[in-house]
Formats: structure tokens, C-alpha cells, sequence
């Protein structure tokens, strides 16, 4: 929940001036709108994805790096360890706080407001680790920060398994 | 920079949303928990004993057809796993340390449940189970799901018995010079052990799981000429096993005394000449329906080859002993069979440690692999 | 096969064993714990947080001179590390769960003698220190080596006070919207935090480690536009940081009020155009013997590239603040200086986790390195 | 002392028959022999011994998998961890059981008993993973068995950090 108090404590001031000038209002996404949309887990197979990637140049996929939606996260891709961009892996919690970014989605020309949650409660995944830093920021503003535990504020258990890259919102212009 | 406030925040957040969701042009997603598909007997469970980081040890769950990386149960420390007899458990003799590497030692079975992957239990045992790399029957259940049974090393050997419906450790007994469980498919409170004089020693347990009777076979391999691997395959209650030199060994453990087949060679006396040998973890797997047996060999065997990877893996024909197929090894190490009619074969490649499938249906075919999917992995377990 | 006896046999290997050693003709050998050379100024502690298993963090303990590699320390899940002033002790605060990734949780400080080492007591702390990756100032002590401050996110922000005298947890000092510890070296129970509105955050301690002032200075910093990399390092009480955007920013500590020095840029403007930015987690060394100011940077930088691997190590005069050099830069993302008279520039090759060794008494030269030390270690500290 | 105890109560019927019909007696070695001499921990320089064996073709020295007495190992060499082929490395404690080896030495054409005690209470050291089994056997033959934690009876930790190689006797012809 921090980068949410992020935007709404420090909002306009901090963090939404960080992000390219967006509505910050828009930018808070629909993190927590229980009747939200939740995309299917795609099926994944990652060596069928690479030889196709090879072949077909198309788009970077899911268990990818370079998938738009993955243009700040740091961690392992839960797409390759049991889940999806936006599901964690069997047995797994989602973090009850992320950091955020905002991603630019080439197939519609838009910017999207990126919640990264990590998944949490089994040891690291060990699959496909990406470091990509778009908007990322040291963690006085912690919001923005990808370099800390975001497993830290579950009861159950903080430990890093995986990162999910959930949209949460449009980034509109302000 | 305010200071953190939890409540109000959310509070206002939640207010603030109520209407939204509706102007993206990307589906908005809210961040949940990946279901599994109900297991397949495709679906496979690699045992990562993850040496460079020991204290770490995991379980790779795969799946056989789509080689889709389903997910993760830790073994921990040295951790032993085994799948329940029905499949919908799957367990993990472990040991915790309360400053990770140091402190108080806690020795437990964790319980998993294999449709979520979730851990839904823990049963604390004596500080005892054997931290080994993983072979196939260190950790066994009886064959009616009653009972775990935990091979132990400190490092004099024994067995704990678990009752896993009471879910509580129930007894110890001791198995000195004799290693791994071996339960009898017959008697489901009969278990065997491999003994270092070359017998077999043949426990029976009570209703409770408590030792009732005790017996060792007169010898049946020689331990010094022509070791046995540890590791075994039961055709009914026939358990096979192999010799470093490659001979093929049984024993029948539906009587009280166990009955011990005539020991043939996998190898014709040319390829003996050759050193064609076994190698490896799991070096034998079989599929019971068509009494198929499959072995990773290599050759130029010698002494202290034998946990080399197969050149090749060699399929027989259990009941006419008759090789029926050569084909390239992959490097395996370890072997498992699925026990379906569309059977595949489990590889786990020793030198990069990936997972090769194989279509064993008819004809022993290399269908694809996942590279890589482990760090120092020994063990396959495929879902019942 | 007998069973296990412990103690007759012992008694009876000592009795037959006394009139042996005489047969060998390789020397008989009795295994033992190695002894360690005392510490100098080039022994370096490269703390691997170990991502892949990152519950089982470690700290490589090196020999600069001889590239020899000393020994480990266990950093566990995140843990964050730091020498003691006299370099005797090695602080490491930590979380351990009693089920290894689950549990109960219990976050301490560990003690380690560097001369041994051998871990020789904890401390328990507040469970919300920083699980993150290891940056300089998320564990310090104060200049009199009195106190431990240690970073906590919860993901709210405190500092959590440890008096290493009395070696117990004494008070928890909230920070919100700051981050980093940095010790005044002249007013040994004061300490600075860079915080988000572009602000420092000093803090001043009571002789019990308690807090007794705040205050926030003027923004001397512009988080939008060119953020701070939070990585201090001392000349004195003067603390430097660099900027993504390659300017040097200094705050002298010395007196209750910060003071803050010019901006100066690394970058000509010509530099400026091709983005030759500062890049990495730990982008800056000093020599405060000569007062050399070493920067890893790399050209082409934009947003994003602020962890980016050095193409070169820039070397300039503190005071002039001219460059004085600049050198390949072993893609470096960390860099520390030893800071005795002959001194040493060790440098973490990001691309295979390398170490690094440069002379730096004179000319910054490359002399040797170690390949692969670590699997992802972000933080460098020298024996002082 | 679990091999320890092999020797003296399976003997020569068991672990003696396995390894070339040598003395069990001078098998025994002079493990617990307090005033054996203790080779001295020898300065070790991985990139400069790898240089040094590339260039004169000198014999495997203790940072290399072929050296002679690692001949039935399965672990991290102590010589690569701040320890020696014969020393555990600082803060570790060496195990008090250990499995045992003969193995040949090329130098003096004799045969060493040696036995390899794994270091106790750090987690795994990680470095040169060396996996050699002559004379290895399941672990029915505990005393020969190298797949097992030998630190298992150390009573502070049982944590494995890395593998010594002792050499204890001389494995004479029976």
C-alpha cells in the first residue's frame, strides 16, 4: 500500500511529478476495484515462445523481458515460474504493497500505470530475471523503488518468489 | 513528506475507485493466485537438492505434455519428498534450522497439497531423516497411504514411521547397514531395505505402525564384486533392481520371505567387454502395463563410473528379458515412466539439467526438452 | 551387520591407534579449521544477496593482494551488512523464518569476528528491517562505534537504534520519506537521511541512543529532475553523492545544521550531449587520503539506465574538481577504495560478478581480478 | 566415526573386501592420532594456479577436481572456501564422521587412505564442485557412501559448507 499512500500523501508534490506530468487520480488505477476485470493466466510454454519469437518476430511475449508492461520491474517473471504477467504461482500470495510504473504499450500507442506485486511465501523463483528501471527511483521514494522486498508487509510471509506486472490504470496526460 | 498512514489511505483509495475500470484500453487486472489444472499423470516432480545453495532445496513441478513450468514446493535442507499413493499429497522430510544454517535444528514432513501447490501441514519427526542427495526410496509410504516412512542417518540408520492420518510420528526402528524403503505392493505394512552384507532385511509393521516382526534374507547380491543401486521398480510386488555391473535383480515381496528372481545381465558378453554399464541417480524406471524396462547406460564403465550420465537409454522387455531398443541417452542421470497407456519417459539431462521427454508409448522417441530446469536435481516422481 | 556403537568404538580405534603415524610417506594428516592472516586494509567484504536462493545470502570475504578467497559469513534472507569502526566485528541485521521462506519471523543483528569469521552473538531487532538489496547506508554504525542504525521499511520508514556496547535494540526513530543512514564523523551521535522531497533529514541521538533533535533542512536536491544515487561517501564530514544526471552534490554534517557545498558536474557539456551518466549501486569510491573522487559511468545513459554497468572509471581531484583520468570500467556497478597509503579500487564487474582489482596509488591501473566471485553482489566494503 | 565404526565391527567382512583386500588395521589410519602432524594450510591463488597448470602442464594441484586424493569426493573443495585440501575454512567446524577413500598417489605410487570431512555450520560454499566416486558405494556401505550430509552428527550445526580430503594412513596390501 505504500506507493498508494505515495500518491495520495505526497501526490501532485512527488511522485506524479515524476511520471511525466500524469493525472495522479488516474494513475492511483483500480488497484483495488473488486470487481476488475482479471485477465486469463495464458498457457506458457517457453520454449515454444522463444523458437517462435525466432521465427515469427513477433512481440516480445509474457516470459519475456522485454514485454512492454515489464519496463520497471526487477525480479523474477512469475510467467515463468507457474503464473502469469499478473498472477502469482500455485501456492503463492500476491505483496499487499508494490511499487509502480508506467509503461508505454506499443500496440495501442498508450501509457499504462504498472502495479508490480510481488509474489510471496516461497523461496525465489530462480526463472527469468529481468532488471528494467523505467522510472525507477532511489527508495526515498519508495513507491517508485524496485530494489526492496515488496513480500515485506505480508503476514504470512515476506518471502520473494516472483514479480508480477499488473495494469492498473491508464496514465492519462494531464 | 507526510508520514505513513495506513487506514485513512485505503479508505479514501477505495472511495476514490469505486467508479473506475472503465477508461482503459487495456483490461484492467487486479493481481490474483494462478489456479492449476487438475494433474495429469503427465505431470512430473523434479527434486532439486540445489547444492550450491543447500539450505534451498526445491521441487519443480512440471508439466509432461506442454513442458509448462507449473510451480515450486520447497524441499529445504537435504529435504526427501515423495507423492501420497493417491496423488493428491505430496510430502517433504525436511530439516529447519532457526538461524538458517545454525541453532535449533527441527526435523518435520511437510504436507502439500498437489492441486494448489500450498502447504497445509507440517508433522514433526526426530531430528534424524538423512540428509542426502535424493534417491528414490529414502522417503516411501506404505502401499495403502497409511504409513510414511522415513529413512534416517546420524549416520546410524533407521527408519521413522509417520502415521499420516493421525497425522503424528509414531515409532523408530532401527535398520542398522541397511538403506532405503521398499514397500511391499501386497502387504501394506511390509517394507524391505537393502543391507550392506548383501540381504535384504524385511520389516512388518503393526496396525498402529509400530515394528512387529523383523527378518533378514540369507545374501542375494554381493556387495563387493557387483553393488546394487539403491534405487528400485516394482512390477506387482516384484521390485527390481540393477547392479553396477548391470545385472538385472529381483525380489518378490508379496510372502513373508522374499522371493529373489534369477539375476540376469542387461549386457550381452560383448558389450560386457565394452564396460557397458548403468549409471546415475534413478537409473531404472519401468511401465507396469506393458512390463517394459528402461535403463541409462553408458559404456567404458569403471570404477567410480557409476553415477556417470547414459550415452544411451536401453528399453527390455521384462518378461522375455529380450533388449528391445537402443536410443541416445540425453545425458540422463535419472528416469521415470509415467504409468499411463500414453506412457512418456522422464530424463533429467546430468550435464545441463534439463528435462527431456520422451514418448514411450510404442517406440522410445526424444520429444522435447526444457533447458534448463534445475540446479543439481536427482529425483523424478511422476503424478499416479 | 552390528549396530551403531559410539563410544566403544572410539576407545578402541585411540587404544589401537597410539604407535601409528609412522607408515606413511605422505605426512598423516588430522583435519582442522583454518587460521586466518590478520586483516588488512585489502581485504574486501562483497555482500551477494544471492537473488536466485535469496534466503541464503553470503558475504565472500577476499584478500585483495593475493585474490585468495578467505572464507563467508551468512547474510540469510536480505541481510544488510556493515564493518564495525575498528574493523573487528562484521554486522549483519537479518531476518530468519523458523520454517526457512515461512513462520514465525525473527529479524537480528548478527555479530561476526573478522577475526575468525565465526559468528559471536545477536541482537534482536524490530522485524522490519529492509529486506532489499544492499546499498551502502542501510546499516551504519555512528562514528564513536557506540550504535548500529539500521534501515527498517515496513514499507513505512524508521531507523532502528542497536547499542553495540550494551548489545540490545534501544529505540525505533521514524524517517518517513527518507532513506539511508549517513553518520556525522565529527558529532559522533548524529546522522543524515536523503529524503524524497529532495530534503536531508538530520537526526541527533542521546548518549542512550535515543533521539533527542530533528530536523529537516531545505531541498538541496531535485528528486524530479535529477535524482540522487543514495550512496554517500566522507571526506571528513563533507558527503558527497552524485546525481543520474552526473553532478556531485556534497552536505557537511559537522554542524547541527547541514551545509551544502555547490553542484559541480562531472560531465562536460559535450559529455552531457552523448549522456555520460554515473551508473550502478554503489557508483562512487573516494580516497580520503588524496582526496580522488572515482565515479563508474557510462555514455548513452537515459531513464533507466541508472543501474547500468560503467564503460569507464572516471577519476577526479576532490578539490580541483577536475578529472584527472579515466579508465576502462570492468563493468563496474559498485566500487570501494581501500584508504591506506597504497591504496586499492575494487570494482564489481556487473555483467559475471567478477571482482576487480585496480592499483590506485598513482595512475588508476588494473592489476587482476577474480571471475566469477559472487552470483549478485551490489556492495563493497574494505577492511578499514 | 560411522566409517569408523564399519571398520571395526563389519571389518574385513564388509568395507575391507571393497577396497583391493588391504589391511583393515592400517585402513584405520591415524585419524585420532592428536599429535599427527598437521600439514600446513597452503597459500592458494585460483586464477594463478589455473595460469600455472596451463603453462607448465604441473600435476593438479588442491584447487582442481584431478588432484590425487580427491579421488571419491562429492562437494566444494575447502582449498577453493578459505580452507585446504586438509583444513576447514574459518568459522566452519570439520565434521566427526566422514566417508572414506583410497586413492593413488601418482607421486609416490602408493595408495593413501583418506578421509574426506565435510565443514559444518555455514551454508554451501559454492565454489570448484567436484563429484569423483572410485570406491564409492550406496549407502548401505555408509562408511563409503559420499551422497550423504557428513556433517549429520556434528552436534552445533549440521549445515554442509564444503568437503576436506584427509589423508589418514597408508592403505597397505593386505
Amino acid at each position: 500500500m505504500r506507493w498508494f499512500d505515495d500518491f495520495f500523501e505526497r501526490g501532485v508534490r512527488g511522485v506524479a511529478r515524476r511520471t511525466s506530468r500524469r493525472s495522479a487520480l488516474t494513475r492511483i488505477g483500480r488497484l483495488l476495484v473488486g470487481s476488475a476485470f482479471v485477465l486469463p493466466v495464458l498457457p506458457f510454454d517457453r520454449i515454444a515462445r522463444t523458437a517462435e519469437a525466432a521465427q515469427k518476430k513477433s512481440p516480445p511475449g509474457e516470459t519475456s523481458c522485454d514485454y512492454w508492461r515489464y519496463c520497471a520491474l526487477d525480479g523474477y517473471l512469475c510467467a515463468c515460474c507457474g503464473g502469469s504477467a499478473s498472477t502469482c504461482p500455485p501456492g503463492t500470495e500476491a505483496s499487499k504493497v508494490s511499487w509502480i510504473g508506467t509503461c508505454h504499450n506499443p500496440h495501442d500507442g498508450k501509457d499504462y500505470l504498472v502495479s508490480y506485486n510481488d509474489c510471496c511465501g516461497k523461496g525465489s523463483c530462480g526463472r527469468c530475471l529481468c532488471n528494467t528501471n523505467e522510472g525507477e527511483r532511489p527508495a526515498y521514494r519508495m513507491g517508485l523503488h524496485n530494489d526492496i522486498n515488496w513480500c515485506m508487509a505480508n503476514t504470512d510471509s515476506t518471502m520473494f518468489h516472483c514479480t508480477t506486472s499488473v495494469v492498473v490504470g491508464l496514465a492519462e496526460k494531464s | 513528506m507526510s508520514t505513513w498512514r495506513r487506514g485513512p489511505a485505503i479508505a479514501l483509495a477505495v472511495a476514490t475507485l469505486a467508479s473506475g475500470g472503465s477508461w482503459a484500453d487495456v483490461a484492467i487486472e487486479q493481481v490474483t493466485t494462478a489456479k492449476l489444472a487438475p494433474a495429469t499423470p503427465h505431470r512430473v516432480y523434479v527434486t532439486d537438492v540445489a547444492i550450491s545453495h543447500i539450505v534451498d532445496g526445491r521441487v519443480h513441478v512440471v508439466d509432461g505434455d506442454s513442458l509448462k513450468y507449473l510451480g515450486m514446493i520447497a524441499s529445504a535442507y537435504a529435504g526427501q519428498t515423495t507423492l501420497s499413493q493417491d496423488g493428491r499429497e505430496f510430502y517433504v522430510a525436511t530439516t529447519y534450522y532457526s538461524r538458517l544454517s545454525r541453532g535449533e535444528r527441527t526435523d518435520v514432513v511437510d504436507i502439500y497439497d498437489t492441486a494448489t501447490l500450498a502447504q497445509v501441514g507440517e508433522i514433526p519427526i526426530p531430528p534424524k531423516h538423512a540428509q542426502a542427495l535424493n534417491y528414490k526410496g529414502i522417503l516411501r509410504t506404505t502401499r495403502d497411504g497409511r504409513f510414511l516412512l522415513v529413512q534416517n542417518a546420524t549416520p546410524a540408520t533407521s527408519v521413522s514411521v509417520v502415521d499420516l492420518k493421525a497425522r503424528k510420528f509414531v515409532a523408530e526402528i532401527p535398520t542398522p547397514g541397511c538403506w532405503t524403503v521398499i514397500p511391499s505392493q501386497s502387504a501394506p505394512q511390509r517394507f524391505a531395505a537393502l543391507c550392506g552384507d548383501g540381504s535384504l532385511l524385511v520389516v512388518t509393521l503393526d496396525g498402529d505402525g509400530r515394528q512387529a516382526k523383523m527378518a533378514r534374507s540369507a545374501k542375494f547380491f554381493d556387495p563387493d564384486d557387483d553393488p546394487l543401486f539403491v534405487q528400485s521398480e516394482n512390477l506387482g510386488d516384484e521390485h527390481l533392481f540393477v547392479s553396477f555391473k548391470g545385472k538385472v535383480y529381483s525380489a518378490d515381496l508379496s510372502q513373508e520371505t522374499p522371493r529373489f528372481g534369477s539375476p540376469w545381465s542387461l549386457v550381452t558378453p560383448a558389450e560386457a567387454k565394452k564396460n557397458w554399464r548403468p549409471g546415475g541417480y534413478q537409473p531404472i524406471a519401468v511401465h507396469r502395463g506393458t512390463h517394459r524396462l528402461f535403463v541409462t547406460m553408458h559404456p567404458n564403465g569403471k570404477e567410480g563410473s557409476h553415477k556417470d550420465p547414459a550415452q544411451e537409454i536401453w528399453v527390455f522387455d521384462f518378461d522375455s528379458k529380450a533388449r528391445i531398443q537402443r536410443v541416445k541417452g540425453a545425458n540422463a542421470v535419472s528416469i521415470s515412466a509415467s504409468q499411463d497407456d500414453k506412457p512418456l519417459l522422464f530424463a533429467l539431462d546430468g550435464k545441463n539439467m534439463g528435462l527431456v521427454v520422451f514418448e514411450a508409448a510404442n517406440k522410445l522417441v526424444q520429444k522435447r526438452r526444457l533447458d534448463p530446469l534445475a540446479e543439481t536435481a536427482f529425483l523424478l516422481e511422476t503424478q499416479p
